[in-house]
């Protein structure tokens, strides 16, 4: 296979394994082995698989409680992604996190942030922690459109800005805000002139498109690694699902739902592989057979993990580790 | 006269009135209105009322909190909610040094009839950034009162008697009540902020609570009342200010207490609680006074995890049994 | 005296009533009759002076802890004011405010606030509450250039602006928020891009010239009161003054502030009032006197003032009057 | 060796000592550089160290506390500089929903080795914005610890221990006290976070209280001694942990007990001592406890009203008699 046609592949996996996986836990939820807030996303998938790429294991990852496809996408163990769903002692943040909190030191993915906007100050730190250490790594901060109102969103872009900080913002427009649209929270809804008013450098792109989100994610890391300070990158997108398990989406028409669906990630990208010819190379039906044997595996994990002894709840408020004088 | 209604529809009833009553009334909060609020207390409200009333705001707590400050103090009586107590701390500037200040810096000026409400509590396995429980730790600050319903009876009545306070008014309302039923009069004259309520009538300990632990300390004192153990109950209803004759009374009459509080144990009411009995009622002590709060960690998300990490009616029970132990 | 005179007249002299009235305590705070933090408007006088012109009495005032010059330009009693800086029963706070936190009820002057940007929330409810009693008001927010970094003027101005209200943001660019200078706490320093990235009007003036501050503000207020929204005005400006009495400056060089004093306000307008012969109508020693003996008056009052018995000490902590039923 | 040193001074050279022993050190916070920090601490700093190591912030405060806990995590030793407590309430969700929880929502993967440094404290004629005593309250937050130097040893010594902790802490300084003057030995080791020290040593009565009250509590002592009073005064130096044993054992000495507390009396840190006293000790008390707090009242501007809500050495004595005149 082709170098080319093995990237394609890859994001075409990893696009399918986001969304099988997510397909997965609305099974799961609904008998009840995940539990607490889920919040799924399906439809935003090419935005992780698309930014995830244009990153080295030295970069770092923030994201909101919308967290799987970012998690999974990064390398985050699907197996430990799934346990930590079901509340396991085996889950990536030891069924302490849930959902919207996952966590991996290895994949340097910093969560899973339930706050709106809270991620973003943790970012600021983590890039200048980079920057003071002379590492020349990128700190991807992903978050919502509706996190654009938040006081920490402007407070750290413009320190993000002030010391030229290696950031990459993803800004995951998906229009909504759980039941709040756009137009609702922002009086200025084109959203990369809130970064050009810190002069942070910005580009908008088609967040359905993953060629076109990678494209664009390459460029910016490439610029931030210039030493060019952060990047602000919309990303134009929709949430298919509700804005967790408990939505009865009366704000929006099921209407607009069904015409964002015709721009679903994967479709899209499938038509383009077949204009590209790429297609003829792939077997999908083999990748959907990979995808669906790790889930099922990972579920299994998941479902052999270990309930944590309850005298050990109070493991992990302190630290005990001191330093060495 | 008296109707079974559910926690939930008891507090969008009483918001329906106040906003139909008052048009000074209008509630304002993230997804109060298109979403339904995302405990679907609103649900309808924008429809009824429409965008003037009910009033969406962008995620900005501080912002919106701050403007229900400054509302207040222009004439009008809004009802600020706050998703959760958890979002909260974003406007916790706003509320102690403008909300609680206000009236006092400006020498008697400009007080503040603001209503906030928002979700408190854990327990639904949302973890550590959504679940706390706050509503002692805010009875704190002085120029705020904090209501805690616990019946269906007082998130009624709490509405009306919030926005016909002239101060700030906090009132957390536990998220797992939102779905219990319970009894609701409306025309009852409702018991006024202050006052702490009698829930069982007992002679061998008081067991003194709020919110939702009311009806684990009502479970409690059932199952100790098997044994012969004959508890008081007494749902504080108001956390800020504490209705210190209630609790004497009690404790005159009981001589033990056990205090249940679902904040972290260390700085908890329980301890505020504790204090003050022992200031005004120290002689009619005949044991070590005892608490049972939350375990002072943050929230994790398996649920035998946070289930131990919340008072239970066993842990009550137990604690009842050695409090009743002491000679 | 021409109509037009006399208007020139009350500018002047509203100036240089506040640049006494701050020059008096200075004394009075060398002598101890004055206490805790004491920040000086001198250099700033004809901000407020220009923007007051543009009310009326049923509009709303708020500032910052910076606040003498807009309480007394606005006609919050001199005696009460200064009462209130010798912590009296008589002051406009009771003598609970002091220098920070003066308040009048009767002027619609809402403070007075010492938490930098915390006004701007409030001023957005103040403005929210005039539009839902349809009543044509305008509420000004004082605020300067160090608020702009917090989070909660990014919140409010979305707010003002998502909600069309009747506020005019009044932003006096000093250069420094403290000891901290714009371009180490901005990365964009041309402020009114902010506005802009909120779609808010906005203008940008010489805070040293009081007509133009008048003529700005008189604009800005009638695009407000025809229904447009929020208004952002920019007043560039310069405190001649430490931050508040226990600043050593180290962080600005002599020679910046003795190029700023030559742009004293009350100069300036001295020289324009000298080129618009209108000087030659005004007997400036006359009016020196008059303010002389407004601030005499008013010390005196302060002197002769009461302290509260500490048996009120808990008095205004809750309000009592509750509302019919 | 001991020498005499100002409160200040002693803050500033433990900064430099940690600056200059460790590259993963660096100060952030508004004014700390070209400024040379609002209350000096901090002055000279910039120049010594450059603009990497002491950075000024905008006015942020969430935003560079939030940053200051993404450093720690990504290997440096931050130290956030709050200019004062009050202004930490717009920094709170980072303190609370990050620092605080990050270590435990993560499993155990991310702890926060951060240091945040704040000025706290009334009397000043500062008004209701500027005169926030909250550590007591901070001290309610699991995951936090908090340190409330009082000496000019502990301004030094604690600033190196925080350092060493692997774990968020809070420093807690009054800023009465950045001018006073104190023995200071670099070269003694330094008592650990969690220990009280009792700096009077009496028979009667414990006065247990932290930071600048503890002077007064000292004075206080000095004046019970004259009506043959005797006074244990301890200092808790950290209110999380508190140290109990110290408490205890005093009060195992003598019997009664009185806390000192600049905070807000209501659910301040002196409930959560008198509420462990009575859990651990009950039966040791000889009398009810007493506590010595701020009024409940947003501090007033003038002198003679702010001296009134703060706890003096008169009231200090007051309270003590009458603890002691308990049968
Ligand atoms: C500070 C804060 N306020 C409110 C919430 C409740 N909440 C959770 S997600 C959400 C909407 C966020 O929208 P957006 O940033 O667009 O992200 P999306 O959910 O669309 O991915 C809200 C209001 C929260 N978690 N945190
Ligand atoms: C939230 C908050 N942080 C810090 C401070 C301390 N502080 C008081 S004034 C000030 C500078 C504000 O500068 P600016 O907004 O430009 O107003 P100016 O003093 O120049 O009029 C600072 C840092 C405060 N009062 N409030
Ligand atoms: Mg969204
Ligand atoms: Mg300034």
């Amino acid at each position: 296979m082709k170098k080319s046609t093995q990237l394609l592949k890859k994001y075409y996996k990893q696009m399918l394994f986001v969304r099988r996986f997510e397909e997965k836990c609305v099974e799961l939820y609904a008998q009840e082995h995940i539990r607490g807030f889920l919040h799924l996303y399906i439809g935003q998938e090419a935005i992780a698989v698309g930014v995830m790429d244009a990153l080295t294991p030295d970069d770092s990852v923030l994201t909101t409680y919308r967290d799987h496809g970012q998690a999974l996408v990064r390398g985050v163990s699907p197996n430990a992604v799934m346990a930590e769903l079901y509340g396991k002692l085996e889950g990536c943040s030891r069924g302490r996190g849930g959902s919207m909190h996952l966590f991996d030191a290895a994949t340097r993915f910093y969560g899973g942030s339930a706050i709106v906007g809270a991620g973003l100050p943790l970012a600021v730190g983590i890039a200048l922690a980079d920057k003071m250490k002379k590492q020349n790594n990128v700190t991807v901060c992903f978050f919502g459109d509706g996190a654009v109102a938040e006081g920490e969103f402007h407070e750290s872009l413009n320190l993000a800005a002030l010391w030229n900080l290696p950031i990459l913002f993803v800004c995951e427009n998906n229009l909504y805000g759980m039941g709040t649209a756009l137009e609702l929270s922002e009086s200025q809804t084109d959203l990369v002139k809130k970064a050009a008013s810190y002069k942070i450098t910005s580009s908008k792109v088609d967040g359905m498109r993953v060629l076109d989100v990678a494209k664009a994610a390459k460029a910016a890391v490439a610029e931030i690694k210039k030493g060019n300070g952060p990047f602000f990158l919309e990303c134009l997108a929709y949430r298919f699902r509700g804005h967790s398990m408990f939505d009865d989406e009366l704000y929006r028409d099921k209407k607009e739902v069904d015409e964002w669906k015709k721009k679903d990630p994967i479709t899209l990208f499938t038509n383009e592989l077949k204009k590209m010819k790429a297609l003829e190379e792939l077997d999908l039906q083999e990748i959907e057979e990979e995808v669906s044997s790790i889930i099922d595996e990972a579920v299994l994990f998941a479902q052999n993990g270990t309930l944590e002894p309850i005298e050990d709840l109070k493991k992990f408020i302190y630290a005990t580790e001191a330093e060495d004088e | 006269m008296s109707e079974t209604a559910i926690y939930r529809e008891a507090i969008r009833s009483a918001l329906i009135e106040a906003i139909e009553k008052d048009e000074r009334v209008f509630l304002v909060g993230e997804d109060v209105g298109r979403y339904g609020g995302s405990y679907a207390v609103s649900k309808g409200l924008l429809k009824r009322f429409g965008a003037e009333r009910i009033i969406d705001a962008p995620l900005s707590e501080s912002a919106f909190t701050g403007a229900g400050i400054g509302a207040a103090i222009n004439g009008m009586r809004p009802i600020v909610e706050i998703m959760t107590v958890n979002f909260s701390l974003l406007a916790l500037d706003q509320i102690m040094n403008n909300a609680a200040s206000l009236f006092h810096m400006s020498g008697g000026q400009f007080n503040v009839p603001l209503v906030i409400r928002m979700a408190t509590g854990g327990g639904k396995q949302l973890g550590a950034q959504h679940s706390h429980s706050l509503e002692g730790w805010y009875a704190h600050i002085p120029g705020l009162k904090i209501l805690t319903p616990a019946t269906v009876q007082d998130a009624y009545d709490m509405i009306a008697l919030a926005l016909r306070d002239p101060n700030p008014v906090l009132i957390f309302e536990n998220a797992l009540l939102y779905n219990m039923k319970g009894e609701l009069d409306r025309e009852l004259k409702a018991v006024e902020i202050g006052k702490a309520l009698v829930h069982r009538q007992g002679k061998d300990i008081s067991i003194i609570t709020y919110g939702i632990s009311l009806f684990k300390a009502l479970e409690a004192a059932k199952l100790l009342s098997k044994e012969g153990i004959d508890a008081d109950v007494i749902d504080l209803r108001s956390l800020r200010p504490l209705d210190d004759e209630t609790i004497m009374n009690s404790v005159k009459k009981t001589h033990r207490v056990l205090i249940v509080d679902e904040g972290w144990k260390s700085g908890s009411i329980s301890a505020e609680i504790m204090a003050r009995i022992n200031e005004q009622a120290f002689y009619e002590l005949d044991a070590p006074m005892a608490r049972v709060c939350s375990e002072e960690v943050p929230f994790p998300y398996a649920n035998h995890l946070e289930q131990a990490a919340i008072p239970q009616s066993e842990k009550i029970v137990a604690a009842a049994q050695k409090v009743m132990e002491e000679l």
